[in-house]
């Protein structure tokens, strides 16, 4: 079968072609009926505007002092938010420290949330049990060991429910991706494995992070890894919502390969002059996630520029009421440094406590 | 409270699993070969039959996967035992017990507690193979958030197993493989005494001893050699190295004036280095001698031929005692 | 296309049939021309045969109170002999604690690889680089990371050599497994990653270790898997040696899964019966590897009944002497636990040295 | 010796590393973006273009295989400097440095050495995020077959990192993230004291305090201070942690009789403990007052908001130093 010839694709993309409805120039390529109405395709648009001018806002909000280190996510929206979609409100998460879209879609306060980067607390400033968002995770991939153990937990108590780990192409290396998903596969847990491929592990490209393709990992553990367009929303959707339900109806775990790309650096910190070429960010724009899905919508009748010109509306006034909740965000009370280690803490801890204190 | 018969530390630790794992029905056990096998010592024998292979599991050989497990399990409301086969094979789920595990009701700030008991056997003694006979304590309590026990006998080994199990905080039990044969008649109880709480096992005044987990039995027989020297020793028994029983240690330095640490592991940074700044934190002006250390060296565990040179011995401990008393 | 019933496979072999020349039955079913002179293949058998000996001679010995634990390998002869043999002398060896039949093919003296059974030393108490066989290495797979790291090292010396990892089913499920394996991807260096599926780790089988197969996992790493009957020393032999050729062609690692069988406990100081049917390990009996091999051996024309006698002969009298050796073994000097720590000792070590031993 | 100029502490670092590359062919450089990255705190930057993508490499994230790869390449001769990005990053590969890198050259019985330098960008104070503030020393300190330095400053950090890859032995060299861009101007030499041997930064005969790492700039400041209400206080720079400068310590006990400890890893068998142990056993009897301890608590490192609440500051160092003098 010969394939049209479309614009130059990232290294990481190469080999096994992907799962894809929406082709870059958002003509469609594969079935696009995937049984959500035309308001909900719309509001996953909206979703993505929103999710990106709030980046932009916390990327300034860090330019400006008023957050640590921010790990920006351009680029990554479809991947983020097609996946969080196909959850539902039993379903739990735990994300790195790159899924701030996919937090939106659950429900987290943007507020409580960006309290991690205000430097005001750690991973999990929002309560993760009623958001079923787990705190976010630095260290690389060992959440998604908690993601598989909170699978088994769902599975011994019976639940229709699913687990979904997110983590990154880099995490993959790690010695936790690797004994987390044999353990998924050996107590054949209801987890989905949801990997962002996009292309860089700070300087590292995947290239370079792995000999082989990472979704086929999951035949090694004995369950399927899918491939998917990371910047086609729909597909993204719809790989994850049959993960899902395999998971629900008792079949196991699932990995996903979603193939995306960081268009930004890896962090405020981060200079990515030093090791990318500014043009191959250039050529990855061409797969934008938001304009692919607008462009396919608008073709389609879904949506109309005076919607679109509400999401940008809709995505200004909240990244502004976000910001203004960040620059009031205090800093904790001192106590809180001894409050919560423990939950039956000793005497000996409370003395060095109100010593601490000067109590 | 159970009849009283005579009990190893492995029967007292397994009938602690069984009596938790009855009346907790979130409560799960898991770890390498503590299913049908029972666990390299025995002490997850028959649980699971008596309560399914849902609840006690045998787990492939992936340490941080066991402890990351047991992190999202505590998400999901279920309470866990889990077991590292030996010492040195704790320390590849380090990262996840150090960054998570001790750490992590901290991160969610207090939404969600981490009633995860981790079970090691520990310590040399026993002929073992490298990697057999490390003395981890310091590893698990520098980590803040942890708190880490050590049974001496079979009751208290019950008692401290039980209350590890019911804390709502991760509690690492580090069990001497040295006594997991070791006999004790009595009944299976733990009303008394909790973690941080230590045990006096013999008395005297003229110097005391402070130690944990197997070299208690040899310090009371440096005790008694002691005593016929016409040197009143007493000996504590620590339990809990984390939270340490300060107003033992205080006691203990006020009354004798004259501390000795014994423990297995290496000197530096061995928790004799803890006890000796706070003996003298806490009572300075009491001290008539410096607090002794009786240890490992500071070399790898020695292989089985040369490890009677290595742990601490009746000889040893009985020359740092003297040597305090006649400071 | 169909094939013959033979005896019923252990459950670890289902799934991928695996490379094998010589059938259970010690038919010839694939071609057993690898270029292997008769005296050479009649050597291979007499390796197995004393090594065998040697083997149940340490359980003695360990009975006798001669010897620590010591773990055996019965039934896992054809796996070491066949796959040490295809190894030059150039070549490096990372082992596990189970591979003394591997480390007589490599050199390595008997008493001195004892010493560590007797407790009278750590994993090393022969010369590794002088037998090119690492220390005996007790910590699941980590001594994978060790082989990769030194085929590293080959390759930047630019040497025509490689590296072989032995390592259990078990050990697969660590993280180290994962991350050397996918360094040695990454990396490309000339390793042979040298799985000995036994079908148990200690009591857990490898049917609840993995619900993948081994030998798949290489794809994902990005180089060639290869499943070989780890009980038919001649496709041992011909699937190292062709992962050897590759790593010394520069072509990378190999990962080989070999399907075998731990007839015996884990070790002495393990109970089978706690977890295992008698009935299992009597079906195992069938596919042993010696009597296989013996069996084509014979019909081959290549050995007659005359040189298996010389073999058992010698390998009664090599464990007579290697009996002898152990039990004159005596415990190290006390100095030896402070001697080979460092090698630039502080003054301050020296000081806790002189204190120990009185001086 | 380099010329004399103004370097930072990354700077320093950097030059070490180059100019132990062109001095060594068989010396490696890896990590997790090492590379064209040039590190988090650049410290290897523009080691690869200047030596080779063979020399000076970006790994998989991998710690564990990254630790037990600097195994490997010693068996086959290779010399290795490896990094990890942060202290808690460090975690991960701990299995593999304590249970081989630390003991590979006694398991081998000195056959094989393993000159391996680890990097850890460590301690807080750069208002990080969880996990990038971790005080790792007490892991590393314990592990026998290790040696510890910590660099307080530029010229210093040249001359600890030369020698720890020049050192036969596995050195971690914990490198204070704080301090990374401090400046001090001299030329670049490693012909000074090694490792083992710590250095007095202020004489003062009053008090002694002990410190390490980015805490010995607070000390000073807390020293002028307290010159300021009479009390003379010396400042010792440890420099390295294993082994410890034993001569020093008992030096600084018996000249001044008052000594306290100050690091930012929690208390309990933090360094102070192991410090306030020997100084005792070296120098009871010149003890005026117990050694004091200023440090993080035994709490997780908080998030940056509250580091300072945390981490020893002037005002905690003046007060424990009094409180030494006036006992
Ligand atoms: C155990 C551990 N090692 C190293 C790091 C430092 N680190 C932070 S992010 C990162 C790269 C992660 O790459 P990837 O998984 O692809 O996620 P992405 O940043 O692309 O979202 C690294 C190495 C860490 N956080 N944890
Ligand atoms: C890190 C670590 N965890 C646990 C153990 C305990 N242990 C020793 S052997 C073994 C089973 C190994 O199984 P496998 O890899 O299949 O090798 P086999 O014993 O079958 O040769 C285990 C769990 C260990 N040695 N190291
Ligand atoms: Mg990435
Ligand atoms: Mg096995």
């Amino acid at each position: 079968m010969s394939v049209p010839a479309g614009p130059p694709e990232p290294a990481h993309w190469a080999g096994t072609p992907p799962l894809r409805l929406i082709a870059p120039d958002g003509t469609a390529v594969g079935d696009t009926e995937v049984g959500l109405e035309p308001a909900v395709l719309a509001d996953l648009l909206r979703r993505m505007i929103v999710a990106r001018r709030l980046d932009r806002e916390c990327i300034a909000l860090q330019r400006q002092g008023e957050l640590t280190v921010y790990p920006g996510f351009e680029g990554q929206e479809a991947a983020q938010i097609g996946s969080a979609f196909a959850l539902g409100p039993e379903d739990f998460v735990f994300p790195t420290f790159r899924e701030l879209a996919a937090a939106l879609v659950r429900g987290v306060d943007a507020v409580q949330y960006l309290q991690y980067h205000r430097g005001t607390w750690h991973g999990g400033p929002y309560d993760p049990r009623a958001t079923r968002f787990g705190p976010i995770s630095i260290p690389i991939a060992t959440q998604i060991a908690h993601a598989v153990g909170h699978a088994l937990g769902q599975k011994l108590d019976g639940l229709s429910a699913c687990t979904l780990a997110y983590f990154g192409d880099g995490s993959t290396s790690e010695g936790d991706f690797h004994e987390a998903a044999n353990m998924a596969g050996v107590f054949d847990v209801p987890a989905v494995l949801f990997c962002q491929n996009n292309g860089w592990a700070i300087s590292v490209p995947t290239t370079r992070q792995t000999a082989g393709e990472i979704w086929r990992r999951a035949e090694g553990y004995g369950f399927p890894g899918v491939r998917v367009d990371g910047n086609d929303v729909l597909a993204v959707y719809v790989a994850t919502r049959d993960a899902v339900a395999r998971a629900r109806a008792g079949e196991g775990p699932t990995l996903i390969e979603a193939l995306t790309y960081r268009v930004g650096a890896h962090s405020t910190a981060d200079d990515p002059g030093r090791y990318r070429e500014d043009a191959e960010v250039e050529l990855a724009r061409v797969f934008d996630p938001i304009t692919r899905f607008r462009t396919w919508l608008l073709a389609a009748g879904h949506v109309d520029q005076v919607f679109i010109a509400s999401c940008d509306a809709e995505a200004e006034a909240f990244a502004m009421e976000v910001r203004a909740g960040v620059v009031d965000t205090p800093a904790p009370p001192v106590e809180w440094m001894f409050d919560w280690t423990f939950a039956a803490p000793s005497e000996a801890f409370q003395r060095m406590r109100r010593e601490a204190l000067g109590e | 409270m159970s009849e009283v018969r005579e009990w190893t530390l492995s029967g007292a630790l397994n009938q602690a699993l069984r009596d938790a794992l009855a009346e907790d029905p979130r409560l799960l056990v898991f770890g390498e070969d503590v299913g049908m096998s029972g666990g390299v010592f025995r002490v997850t024998d028959g649980l699971q039959t008596e309560f399914g292979a849902e609840r006690v599991f045998d787990t492939p050989i992936s340490e941080a996967g066991i402890a990351g497990a047991a992190v999202g399990l505590a998400f999901a409301g279920w309470r866990s035992v889990i077991e590292f086969q030996f010492d040195a094979f704790s320390y590849p789920a380090l990262e996840q017990v150090i960054d998570h595990v001790a750490k992590m009701r901290e991160r969610v700030r207090g939404r969600v507690d981490m009633p995860i008991t981790i079970r090691i056997p520990s310590f040399g003694g026993i002929r073992g193979k490298e990697h057999h006979g490390e003395s981890p304590e310091t590893y698990y309590v520098h980590t803040a958030g942890l708190k880490v026990v050590v049974p001496s006998s079979p009751l208290d080994g019950y008692a401290l197993l039980r209350h590890a199990i019911a804390d709502p905080d991760p509690v690492v039990v580090l069990e001497p493989k040295a006594r997991y044969w070791s006999k004790e008649a009595g009944a299976l109880t733990w009303d008394g005494p909790g973690i941080g709480v230590g045990r006096v096992v013999r008395e005297g005044d003229d110097a005391a001893i402070v130690t944990y987990g197997a070299m208690v039995s040899t310090c009371l027989e440096a005790a008694e050699a002691l005593a016929g020297e016409g040197v009143q020793t007493r000996v504590v028994d620590l339990r809990s190295l984390s939270p340490l029983d300060d107003e033992l240690l205080a006691r203990c330095a006020v009354e004798t004036g004259r501390v000795v640490v014994v423990h297995e592991a290496p000197r530096t940074l061995g928790m004799a280095a803890e006890i000796a700044a706070r003996v003298m934190e806490l009572a300075f002006d009491h001290l008539e001698a410096p607090v002794g250390r009786v240890t490992g060296y500071d070399v790898p565990y020695p292989p089985a031929s040369l490890e009677a040179h290595y742990r601490p011995s009746v000889e040893r401990i009985s020359a740092a005692v003297l040597q305090a008393v006649r400071y």
